[in-house]
């Protein structure tokens, strides 16, 4: 079986133009990015979905606070990302196996340091 | 509607590690509305507990369901099949939906996944309130639509206690205390004078107290 | 409309970021090929993100006629709205549109590859119908203070029936006609604002019973409290309407309507008034808010003995010094002004509301003196206000009832960037005003204009073109929770009572699916983004 | 057994109050064990210095011996008990018999009262009973006492043809003036005075201006000559006790004056009786307070001294 990837769940609006504009394309292969209109639509059941169906990871890249253009998409996905990580402490997995950023859309150096610390672990 | 909290994690993971084969059944209605047991929490539990079966190293198979309301027969059908094949169900119903889903399938392990807590309402999302508890013998036409039974923490029918501060109930400062609220709403109301009337003891039978509640009704039997 | 010439155009845009140059663009466009795709229609601009470049892509697109739009550009290029804007001109449907981020110096073969993912995407992307939004042509402005008056004055200027409503004083009859063809509401609020942009139904409680105003937009231009500290009298933005304001305002006197201008921006501003005049009367307003500080009273005797005495030759000028007390509680404040009054600088200790007019090409202030008990109207070539300005709590009960959130300080306009200066979570309602903030006198009324034009902006389309991409709610599933409701930040969300469900509106609904998000029932998804389709990405 | 002098249960206490002498009670608290010393040793301290003590019933639902065991080894001692019944632990079953057990056994004070919650005691996950609440309490002994019938309405007698045996108690109420709603504090004490309560017991007084405006209000509706208001003292012991008083007890206030001069005193313990024995002196000057209550926590050994110099020994023979 394919050795799965971390699933890099991306804003549109944010994330996803800095994962457009990465300068190294290559990097964006560490990850199975999926693009959302607005962190808003992250549910908590899809993440965990992704864990259960063997991703060994959850990234979810949103913009930065209080620059949401739907205004609160964010706010909604930071209080939903910390639920999974509390059902992931109490299912007995390690919480850091999900994790949320906040990225710009010229945040792509940050984009890359985040990819390029995926390959280095994996590696 | 009926207000309900989820169980611990690991008290629901002790119940069904060793169903072998587990329906998670959740309900459309009240739980669905005070977001303990809808479809969306079916999906969680599920995934959860399917994580925590792997990261543990037991087997259990997990099948999710909901239907409308399971305080009634009929909306079972759909998911009879399930039901019955599978070794264990974990209602994510109120009390009344996991009792009658035990009662309609004889022999079938219910297991509760929520606490029933109480009739409230949605304060705002995320907070839900007790308004109501059920005594049977409405009073609240004495007390401006506030009901002291529910909402004062010692059901004091004559006044409040003496620790209720700043409108606050003693017991949690988070509660207001029901006796504010109703001396407020009678103030308002312009009906003080109705709260100097002694309220005689309180027929409690109607409610809890007198055993196990029934409502029957001629006119609209079948 | 024309017939479609080709499937997908290319719009690849050249502006400052250089991302292309002809050479470039021709590589790209090789290595597109290399990849098996020949893009039909390129079309090359300098600058997407300027007036001019817009102009020149949008008639170039028009005359193309492409089916859907693949639009590459730098970030600064893809801010929001422009690709929208696009669409909108060149008769595409949003959908049918869609945007990619290019990388400056990234190389061909790397904006190849995203232009690649963006065709795939847009390819992927499925078709919807679309509805009409009539979109009328009324325009309802809450709060006739110096903001109201002049975002309803250049909505009448740009040809929008408009409605005012004030709660000022109440009069007898529940609305009377201004100068001007505006309608205005006195002694009334906007109790609920039903319906969605395009064709608002706002509930106004007036004092002849309560009254239904349909309305294509609304501008809010008012906070709590805010009655009685000033009253703009309906000539004050004579001068200077915006029907010929096509091209750039050059000055203030232009920009404001009148000549009223920070404190700050005074001196420069009197030196460029024309001359002949014989006396130029200079006028200096303070405490806009009660609590005036006292650099702002130190500025203001400074600058009123500085105007006083240095004027040029032989203009005499008089500067007249309105403000609520005279604050000199200390002694070089206490010597300032001594020197001010010594220069001969008028001090005006004013009480009640301060008037303000517009006169010829000045302004008169009218107000009552207290020292003298006296009314008083003082003509004033030019006007300077204290840098600070009025700043109000929002309303609760018009927030409430608009639907308008709160920020954290209680004002009107969530403080989020995408919303400043003028929109808010609510699509089609606008803001202005110190109810949205702190703002000297002349920032409100600028905001005033910017609110206007928005509305402008909006209604001016006649209809809107709405794809149905809209969160869609399954009936059945829908438990009523009211959760979306509750949730959406755009108030795009409702209950149709027939189905017994939740709905949403597709004219504000955004399409962010936080809706969907929330939804304990699983009963909402975002057509864009299904959750079977979501499922398959991460299977 | 009926007293033929117009009392109404012939108790020391009511006897004092009929004799229009400012009458004085004490607190004491039952141990948290069934060791009989601790109630003898309490009750030595306070004998000859009290008109009666109040024995409390598991305060602040922390179990304890019961009220009336604890009311019996005081009354061997030769006090006399003034028993609590809480609404929280007992229902009207339960309460209307523990009623005539305690008349059986010669008590005849009984002071009514809803009970601190159960969740600031050592059973916090216990079920309370509030079947009654305090003023449904006092109404049903007063009928208990006066129509000789229990709560259902059958006579209190044996059976058919055996003689009616009432139980005839002097009926305590409790009123908090510091509580909120505020005017709902007159209201209740009214409720109370016309359910049937003799005496009142005040919860303890540090707030002196607001018990003097709630003493108003008590005049103005002529509550005073219906029913013998005692107000409620404790003594402060240290700084310490005062702040945890004021942060942790419900419907208390200290003000902050009384804080502070205590926090500036040498002997802490001193000027916390010093405070309690002006403050008797000042209660003794309002209009309508008929007696004071002692409530010294765990300290009713200086009962005796702030009686004293309060200048109300020795107490009368009545």
């Amino acid at each position: 079986m394919e050795k799965k990837k971390i699933v890099a769940f991306c804003c549109e609006n944010s994330s996803l133009k800095a994962a457009e504009a990465l300068s190294d394309p290559s990097l964006l292969e560490a990850v199975e990015i999926v693009a959302l209109p607005c962190l808003g639509k992250i549910e908590i059941g899809l993440v965990l979905k992704c864990l259960e169906k063997g991703h060994p990871g959850v990234l979810v890249l949103g913009c930065p606070l209080d620059n949401c253009q739907y205004l609160r998409g964010n706010y909604r996905a930071v209080k939903r990302v910390e639920r999974v990580r509390q059902l992931l402490g109490e299912a007995g997995l390690d919480e850091s196996r999900v994790r949320m950023d906040f990225l710009s859309s010229l945040d792509s150096h940050r984009l890359a340091e985040i990819l390029q610390g995926i390959k280095r672990s994996e590696a | 509607m009926i207000t309900a909290v989820q169980k611990p994690f690991e008290e629901i993971y002790r119940m069904v590690e060793a169903s072998g084969k587990l329906l998670i059944l959740g309900c459309g209605t009240c739980v669905t509305v005070c977001m303990a047991g809808g479809e969306k929490e079916v999906g969680i539990l599920a995934s959860t507990l399917r994580l925590a079966c792997r990261e543990r190293g037991s087997s259990l198979e997990i099948e999710e369901a909901t239907i409308e309301r399971q305080c009634d027969r009929e909306f079972f059908d759909p998911v009879k099949a399930q039901v019955l094949g599978a070794d264990a169900v974990l209602s994510m119903a109120c009390g009344v939906g996991v009792q009658f889903c035990s009662e309609l399938f004889e022999g079938k392990r219910v297991l509760p996944a929520l606490n029933t807590r109480f009739y409230g309402t949605t304060v705002q999302q995320g907070l839900w309130s007790e308004r109501c508890a059920g005594c049977g013998t409405c009073v609240l036409d004495r007390f401006g639509g506030v009901c002291p039974v529910a909402r004062c923490a010692k059901s004091l029918l004559n006044g409040p206690c003496g620790g209720a501060q700043d409108g606050k109930c003693e017991v949690d400062k988070e509660i207001d205390c029901g006796w504010q609220l109703i001396y407020d709403r009678m103030s308002a109301l312009g009906l003080l004078d109705s709260l100097m009337e002694i309220q005689p003891v309180k027929d409690w039978s109607t409610g809890r107290d007198g055993g196990p509640g029934r409502i029957r009704r001629q006119d609209v039997e079948l | 409309m024309k017939e479609r010439l080709c499937e997908v155009g290319l719009a690849l845009c050249g502006c400052g970021g250089a991302l292309f140059s002809a050479a470039e663009a021709g590589k790209v466009l090789a290595a597109l090929k290399g990849a098996g795709v020949a893009v039909k229609q390129v079309l090359l601009s300098q600058s997407l993100c300027t007036a001019a470049g817009m102009e020149e892509a949008v008639s170039h697109l028009k005359d193309q006629g492409p089916a859907k739009l693949l639009f590459a550009g730098c970030s600064s290029s893809r801010r929001p709205g422009l690709l929208a804007n696009m669409a909108a001109r060149t008769c595409l449907s949003p959908g049918a549109t869609y945007g990619v981020t290019l990388r400056p110096g990234a190389g061909a073969l790397l904006h190849a590859a995203a232009i690649l993912r963006g065709l795939k995407a847009l390819a992927a992307r499925p078709a919807f119908q679309t509805r009409l939004i009539h979109l009328e042509q009324r325009v309802l402005v809450v709060g006739s203070g110096p903001a109201g008056l002049q975002s309803a004055r250049d909505l009448r200027a740009l040809g929008y029936e408009t409605v005012l409503v004030d709660q000022g004083v109440e009069t007898a009859s529940g609305s009377e006609g201004l100068p001007g063809g505006l309608i205005l509401y006195n002694g009334s609020r906007l109790a609920a604002l039903n319906g969605q942009l395009g064709s608002f139904k706002a509930l106004l409680e007036t004092p002849c019973g309560n009254r239904t105003v349909s309305c294509g937009a609304v501008v809010i231009t008012c906070g709590a409290g805010g009655v009685g500290r000033f009253e703009l009298v309906e000539g004050l933005l004579g001068s200077g309407s915006l029907t010929d304001g096509a091209g750039r305002p050059t000055g203030c006197t232009e920009l404001y309507g009148l000549p009223i201008v920070p404190l700050a921006e005074l001196a420069a501003f009197v030196g460029g008034l024309p001359r002949g005049k014989e006396t130029l009367t200079v006028g200096l307003l303070l405490d806009l808010v009660l609590d005036e500080p006292v650099s702002s009273m130190e500025e203001a005797l400074r600058l009123g003995r500085e105007l006083q005495l240095r004027g040029p030759q032989r203009i005499e000028r008089q500067v007249y010094l309105f403000c609520r007390e005279v604050k000199v509680s200390s002694l070089p404040l206490q010597g300032l002004y001594d020197e001010a009054r010594e220069a001969g600088v008028v001090f005006v200790q004013v009480e009640g509301r301060i008037g303000l007019e517009a006169e010829g090409r000045g302004v008169a202030v009218s107000c009552r003196d207290s020292v003298l008990s006296a009314e008083l109207r003082v003509l004033c070539d030019c006007l300077g206000v204290s840098p600070l300005g009025l700043s109000l709590a929002a309303d609760p009960v018009l927030a409430a009832g608009t639907g308008v959130a709160v920020d954290g300080l209680g004002q009107l306009q969530e403080n989020n960037i995408h919303l400043f200066p003028e929109l808010t979570n609510r699509p089609g309602v606008f803001v202005a005003g110190p109810g949205r903030g702190q703002y000297a006198l002349p920032q409100a009324l600028r905001e005033a204009r910017a609110a206007a034009l928005a509305v402008h902006r909006l209604l001016a389309q006649k209809h809107l073109e709405v794809e149905l991409a809209n969160a869609q709610v399954d009936a059945d599933k829908c438990a009523l929770c009211l959760a979306c409701v509750r949730s959406c930040p755009f108030k795009a969300m409702g209950v149709n009572r027939e189905k017994a469900a939740a709905e949403s509106y597709p004219e504000a609904c955004r399409r962010c699916g936080l809706c969907a998000g929330e939804c304990p029932a699983r009963a909402i998804e975002l057509p864009l983004h299904t959750d079977a389709a979501l499922l398959a990405l991460v299977d | 057994m009926k007293e033929g002098n117009g009392l109404k249960a012939g108790s020391n206490l009511e006897r004092v109050f009929q004799a229009g002498h400012f009458a004085v009670t004490a607190e004491l608290g039952p141990p948290k064990s069934a060791e009989v010393e601790v109630v003898h040793t309490k009750a030595g301290y306070l004998k000859g210095v009290v008109d009666a003590v109040n024995i409390t019933d598991n305060q602040t639902a922390i179990v304890r011996m019961s009220s009336l065991a604890a009311g019996l080894l005081a009354m061997r001692e030769g006090l006399e008990p003034v028993i609590q019944i809480t609404c929280r632990d007992r229902n009207r079953i339960a309460i209307q018999s523990d009623v005539l057990g305690a008349y059986a056994l010669g008590v005849r004070n009984i002071l009514c009262l809803s009970g601190d919650h159960q969740k600031f005691g050592n059973h916090p996950s216990c079920k309370n009973v509030y079947d009654l609440d305090s003023v449904q309490l006092i109404g049903m002994l007063k009928e208990m006492r006066d129509d000789k019938r229990f709560l259902c309405g059958e006579e209190i007698r044996n059976g058919k043809n055996a003689p009616l045996a009432e139980p005839r108690i002097f009926i305590g109420g409790a009123a908090n003036p510091f509580g909120d709603p505020f005017p709902v504090r007159v209201i209740r004490l009214a409720k109370k005075v016309r359910a049937g309560a003799d005496f009142i017991q005040t919860q303890c007084i540090y707030d002196m201006e607001r018990f003097e405006e709630w003493m108003r209000q008590v005049r103005e509706r002529g509550l005073h000559e219906q029913v013998k208001i005692m107000a409620g003292l404790t003594p402060l012991k240290s700084v310490g006790m005062a702040q945890y008083m004021r942060d942790n007890v419900a419907g208390l206030r200290i003000p902050d004056q009384v804080l502070e001069r205590l926090s500036k005193a040498q002997d802490k313990a001193a000027e916390g009786i010093k405070i309690c024995v002006e403050q008797i002196q000042r209660l003794r000057e309002i209009e309508g307070v008929a007696g004071v209550h002692i409530m010294a926590i765990e300290w009713e050994k200086r009962v005796a001294e702030i009686v004293e110099k309060a200048g109300l020994l020795p107490r009368p023979k009545v």
